[in-house]
């Protein structure tokens, strides 16, 4: 069972109450009718999937309705940070890794 | 080896842990007040482990020596592991079945990974430990359980004219969390007959559903407009306060994922419509794309689901039951036109009317907040008491949409249909300037396929058979088995309205195979033969819904 | 290898079982191999047994960074049915059950293949609707299937709640006759046997660290062991696909996710087929020590921690105690999870890839099991080919660029 | 408005039913002779509006404190009240107010008042505010079974002004307040007014549970 720091609650919640909604800063294509088959598969649905540091959006579904961003480690399931959407993140793999 | 094993040193540790109690009780200073006996000290070596009393055949041959009370293990069986090439503590595990009991292998564990590390000739820490898991004692499923169980087990949503629902002896379906009236048996119906007099009744006179549990999103804010049209296949660029349209969101892959009616209340302001199961969905749908992709939009969304009771009139004689209890608006077809909404009063109740019709009948959804919900209920119950208002469920909605070829997202689709594949390429707005959410896709390779899948109607040659829902469609019911299929039934229904049966069906290339003979293979052996026809059974003009 | 029989049985119990023979080798890996099987769990044993067995290319390493099938394999709940929707889904798991009905045989290993039948549960109209659709796919595919109504489900499973007063009561149900469970350990030492005996290295406590590519194409593995020379990598690492494909510049459409099970104590026999539930979350059968087996659901966000979200638990016994009312008093003696990886169509990979001579066995998702022999069969012949099995064609990962999904996950939603 | 029409208060049929019946699931009705340390009420049918705008904004702040009187919570977690409305923070930019000052009458005076980029949703009909009180050891465990939220970390409201947060509650959701006199107040949708009186009718059980009329 996950705590998770939502960002706009300024609080610690439980799990139960935020969705995970995958990975975090991936941009829409401007142009996406620009883009080829192969582009936009990838865009769709490749993801970095990493195990280690990942950069995730999470949703404060039953709390204030926020989507905010968090940075996780899926291995030891420690979450270094959360943040709002717009910020960037202060916790790299790179970083970590040192 | 932890502990305190010498005579002398544990009467010592007894003596002052003795005084420590007193004094914490009260009483003395945690001092020793009596001299501590005197006992002889005998030498002693450190304990030393014994894992497995040694014998003086080999354990193979030795009687056997259980390591695992539970399940039998014995050492001769670790070591018959380790014959086998086993190495692994995890493996021993699963080969001996050690630890598997209620003890987890708090009894016999420790001894057996020791027999093995002797076994394999190294060190307990180079065997390591299986891992543990939970629960540290067995617990029974019925704590972990808790109350959720029974009625508590999930949620049952009712709507603000449940309880009428009920005294009504209305059969109920589960739509997601909620209870929705299924069809209204008056005395010894059977399903079939109530639903059958619920259809007539609509198509003839009037009938009344309720359809408060569709999902309802109020949208504000000076980029409304812009944001709603991303999200849908149309634009609402154009849409005028006190209209309505019809759209369908896909997700980013091109599939329809939910379909309602849209209206504009005002500047800057709509109210979104969405399918009962969608509902939670497409509001975090919403939110997803404005808070993380384009916050620069200006809009709020609020679930509205709640506030609203709908009770959506419909057939021939709707106009006349809403003028009985409704005197504020001009209900006249030129006045209030279909897929216009007023703001009006209802039986004394500020209400709010949409001109929108899911029977292809003239229709009436009148809202109005929840606690009036039963009282609105009621009164146009009262209302069409002379025009015989008959009460329908979800079965007589479905059979009557399905005569107008209206889909049902997650019946008639399932995750893998375009709106083109649905026929609806008239909701797909092809000048748009924004690449609305999907648009890419509906162009790969995959979505310009010729041979998709696509919705048509099929009409049995019997028209008595009414085909099963999930039938599989061949062209040739003699070829052998694995057989080629080619789509399958969607949606299924005797329609009284027309005499004969109905089914809505995805068949690949169906758009162009109009006229052609196709067949249902049975689990019995027969074959139902039918014949592809437009998805539109009825009124296919759709003048019925502009009635005057 | 010799030959296990009831005659061997007989006569090592003589000699006091002391002359077993080891099931299979710990050789020092070679220099170069053919091929070189990443993983090895039930499907990466399988592919190595079939390459050497079908293809004859014996010259093949498995490198498994712990033990022999200790992931997923390991940690599922073995349940084996073919009765999927879509034609692709349907044959290839069909091949594999066909392949399970003669495995025992044909490893010489008893791997315990139990056709108990498989139940999978209605609960609301349009889950009858999905079963009869499936149901009547599986009979024109020639797969064993019949729609049964509550009170045959009762006949099948007399303990469970058939009550019209659930919360979600049992409207129907699809009936496999032909499904069952398997003994998950047995299938990997079982496949690892035959391997070994037709010349495959198993190489356990090795991890692969690196993928080495020279223009383009596959020359080796850099491994804790060191460097091993290949120009083809079969990597079957469910669960870590995304990171072994790191190691080659790639990415793929798979997440990757804790999916729970748990085991209670064991009781007498009570339950002697397979019951799934979708639409209430439980999958539940009773092994041969006499444990029920469930399985749970997949947590809601990525995780490569083997052990999972508790509510997800509290929710599957919910529901277990909702069918079977009388478990609500067995207790729960363990529970555990295991990493999946999940395709967004809810259908594996298995495919080669941009890079020459890597290829990706991978997205599972929760069914990989049921499905090992069927993949290594037809993952072996593409790898021994460099061109997909007629059946793995539609499971290439290109299907995610050009859209032509196989979407197992059925109808998506509840509407109106 | 004709004096004939009936309005319903989502809790409606729970009004008068206690848990000393053998199970929630057949609830009865209470008598004068049974102690009950737990008390469930539901208010009478208010105003509930769902308010968006900026909240940094001092100019909107003022303006929804000249209409109701009330204050803004800018502070995530906490409501304002006086004795007729209150306002809860639901979110950075989300507040729900509640009223006995008629919906449509106080959406109009916010409009006026208001200006720029707001939402204002009446959603009055959707929503029911219940007070649990009773005995504080039985408030708590009952609160601890319901929600995954500690209650027991906040510190004592004031008679103007608590914590609120919008949590889960059984398996449905409610927004959850502390008051200066130690009860709690609800708010919970429509549709889920049903189960969650279940809920409390069965979890309070071992208390003794009622729901006054």
């Amino acid at each position: 069972m996950l705590l998770i720091h939502c960002p706009h609650c300024r609080e610690d919640r439980e799990e139960e109450e935020y969705s995970y909604s995958g990975e975090a800063h991936i941009v829409r294509p401007l142009e996406p009718e620009a883009l080829s088959d192969q582009e936009w598969g990838d865009y769709l649905f490749f993801r970095k999937n990493p195990k280690g540091i990942h950069h995730e959006m999470w949703y404060h579904a039953v709390g204030c309705r926020r989507y905010f961003y968090a940075t996780r480690n899926t291995l030891s399931y420690e979450i270094l940070e959360t943040y709002k959407v717009g910020e960037q993140p202060q916790v790299s793999a790179q970083g970590a890794a040192q | 080896m932890a502990g305190t094993y010498s005579l002398a040193a544990c009467l010592a540790e007894g003596a002052s842990a003795g005084a420590e109690a007193a004094k914490l009780a009260g009483c003395g200073d945690g001092r020793i007040r009596f001299p501590e006996p005197q006992v002889e000290e005998y030498p002693e070596q450190p304990a030393q482990a014994l894992f497995l009393v040694p014998h003086t055949k080999a354990t193979s041959r030795a009687p056997s020596q259980f390591v695992d009370m539970q399940l039998d293990v014995s050492a001769s069986g670790i070591e018959l592991a380790v014959r086998e090439g086993f190495k692994s503590v995890e493996h021993i595990k699963r080969y001996t079945a050690m630890g598997f009991g209620t003890d987890q292998g708090k009894l016999g564990n420790i001894n057996g990974m020791a027999i093995l590390a002797s076994a394999l000739g190294q060190s307990i820490e180079q065997t390591g430990t299986t891992i543990f898991r939970p629960s540290y004692s067995p617990t029974t499923f019925g704590a972990i359980a808790g109350a959720d169980v029974g009625a508590l087990f999930d949620p049952e949503r009712y709507t603000a004219v449940q309880r009428w629902h009920q005294e009504q002896g209305a059969a109920f379906e589960d739509v997601g969390q909620w209870k929705r009236p299924w069809y209204f048996p008056r005395g010894v119906e059977s399903m079939q007959d109530a639903v059958s007099r619920e259809c007539l009744a609509v198509r003839n006179s009037v009938g009344i559903l309720d359809a408060s549990t569709l999902g309802k999103i109020d949208i504000q804010g000076p980029d409304a407009a812009e944001f709603i049209t991303r999200m849908y296949t149309n634009s609402y660029l154009k849409l005028a306060p006190g209209k309505c349209r019809y759209g369908v969101m896909l997700k980013e892959d091109g599939m329809i994922f939910d379909d309602g009616v849209c209206a504009c209340i005002g500047d800057n302001h709509y109210l979104m419509f969405t399918t009962t199961g969608g509902a939670a969905g497409v509001l975090a749908w919403l939110e997803l794309w404005q808070q993380t992709e384009w916050p620069d939009l200006k809009v709020y969304f609020t679930s509205v689901t709640d506030h609203w009771t709908t009770a959506t009139i419909t057939g021939p004689n709707a106009r006349k039951v809403l003028a009985k209890v409704c005197a504020d608006i001009d209900l006249a077809n030129d006045a209030f036109q279909f897929m216009d909404w007023r703001d009006g009063t209802v039986a004394g109740v500020a209400a709010r009317i949409f001109r929108i019709s899911f029977t292809g009948e003239l229709t009436y959804e009148i809202n109005v907040p929840a606690h009036y919900g039963r009282h609105i209920w009621e009164a146009l119950i009262a209302a069409g008491e002379e025009f015989d208002i008959t009460p329908y469920g979800t079965e007589t909605m479905h059979v009557l949409r399905a005569e107008k070829g209206f889909i049902i997202v997650g019946q008639d689709t399932d995750g893998s249909m375009t709106p083109a594949d649905m026929n609806m390429d008239w909701v797909v707005g092809k000048n748009k300037t924004f690449s609305f959410i999907g648009k890419r896709s509906l162009q790969r390779s995959d979505s310009v396929r010729e041979n998709r899948k696509q919705l048509v109607g099929l009409k049995t040659v019997d028209g008595t058979q009414v085909l099963p829902e999930g039938a599989q469609i061949v062209f040739d019911p003699e070829q052998k088995i694995p057989m080629s299929m080619q789509g399958h039934v969607t949606s299924s229904y005797f329609s009284s309205n027309l005499g004969h049966s109905i089914a809505l069906a995805v068949v690949k290339g169906g758009h162009g195979l109009l006229g052609k003979t196709v067949y249902c293979p049975l689990a019995d052996g027969r074959s139902i033969a039918a014949e592809i026809v437009s998805s539109v059974f009825y009124d296919p003009k759709g003048e019925r819904q502009n009635a005057e | 290898m010799k030959k296990y029989s009831g005659f061997s049985l007989f006569k090592n119990a003589l000699s006091y079982h002391e002359n077993w023979q080891k099931l299979w080798r710990s050789p020092k890996p070679k220099d170069y191999y053919d091929v070189i099987v990443v993983g090895g769990g039930g499907h990466g044993l399988a592919t190595a047994y079939y390459l050497a067995k079908v293809h004859g290319i014996t010259k093949v390493a498995v490198i498994e960074k712990g033990y022999l099938g200790g992931g997923n394999t390991a940690r599922n709940t073995t349940i084996i049915r073919s009765n999927y929707l879509w034609d692709e889904a349907a044959q290839l798991y069909e091949l594999s059950l066909k392949l399970w009905e003669g495995l025992s045989q044909e490893l010489n290993y008893n791997v315990m293949f139990s056709q108990r039948g498989v139940l999978n549960l209605g609960h609301n109209l349009q889950d009858m609707r999905d079963i009869e659709r499936r149901v009547n796919a599986n009979r024109l595919n020639g797969i064993d299937g019949e729609v049964v109504t509550p009170e045959r489900v009762k006949e099948i499973a007399p303990l469970i709640n058939i009550s019209k007063d659930c919360r979600y009561p049992i409207l129907g149900a699809s009936w496999q006759p032909r499904g069952g469970t398997a003994r998950h350990d047995a299938v990997a030492w079982g496949y690892a046997r035959g391997a070994d005996a037709l010349g495959v290295d198993l190489i356990q406590e090795t991890e692969v660290i690196g993928i080495r590519r020279k223009n383009g194409s596959v020359v080796g593995v850099e491994t804790t062991q060191g460097f091993i020379g290949t120009r083809k990598v079969a990597c079957v690492t469910a669960g870590n696909s995304g990171v072994v494909a790191a190691m080659a510049g790639l990415r793929l459409p798979v997440e990757s996710r804790p999916l729970q099970a748990l085991v209670s104590e064991p009781v007498k026999p009570c339950l002697d087929t397979v019951v799934m539930s979708n639409a209430v979350h439980g999958y539940i059968s009773q092994s041969d020590k006499g444990d029920l087996v469930i399985g749970a659901g997949v947590d809601g966000y990525n995780g490569y921690g083997q052990r999972g979200s508790f509510h997800v638990i509290e929710h599957t016994l919910q529901a277990i105690c909702e069918l079977f009312p009388a478990f609500s008093r067995v207790r729960m003696n363990r529970q555990w999870g295991g990493v999946v990886d999940t395709c967004p169509d809810a259908c594996p990979i298995i495919s080669k890839t941009s890079v020459d001579g890597l290829y990706f066995n991978c997205g599972w998702g929760t069914g990989g099991f049921k499905a090992t022999p069927g993949s290594g069969y037809v993952f072996a012949d593409t790898v021994a080919n460099d061109h997909p099995h007629p059946l793995a064609a539609a499971f290439n990962v290109d299907r995610f660029n050009t859209g032509a999904l196989i979407d197992e996950h059925g109808a998506a939603g509840v509407a109106h | 408005m004709p004096n004939n029409i009936t309005r319903e208060t989502p809790l409606h049929y729970f009004h008068k039913l206690s848990s000393h019946a053998s199970s929630a699931q057949s609830p009865e009705i209470f008598n004068g002779q049974v102690e009950f340390a737990l008390v469930v009420k539901e208010a009478p049918l208010s105003s509930f509006l769902n308010l968006r705008g900026n909240g940094s904004d001092k100019g909107f702040c003022s303006a929804v404190a000249e209409v109701l009187g009330v204050t803004v919570p800018t502070e995530p977690g906490t409501y304002h009240s006086n004795k007729d409305s209150s306002i809860y923070w639901l979110g950075p930019d989300e507040w729900l107010l509640f009223s006995c000052i008629d919906a449509s009458n106080l959406e109009a005076q916010l409009r006026k008042a208001l200006s720029g980029h707001i939402s204002i949703v009446d959603i009055s009909g959707g929503q029911t505010l219940i007070n649990l009180r009773g005995d504080p050891c039985a408030l708590a465990i009952l609160l601890k079974k319901s929600s995954v939220y500690d209650f027991a970390a906040w510190p004592d409201a004031d008679i103007n002004a608590g914590r609120c947060a919008q949590t889960t509650f059984a398996k449905a959701t409610a927004v959850v307040t502390n008051k200066a006199d130690g009860s709690y107040d609800l708010i919970l949708r429509r549709s889920f007014a049903d189960y969650i009186a279940k809920w409390l009718l069965d979890a309070g059980q071992e208390f003794g549970c009622r729901i006054e009329a």
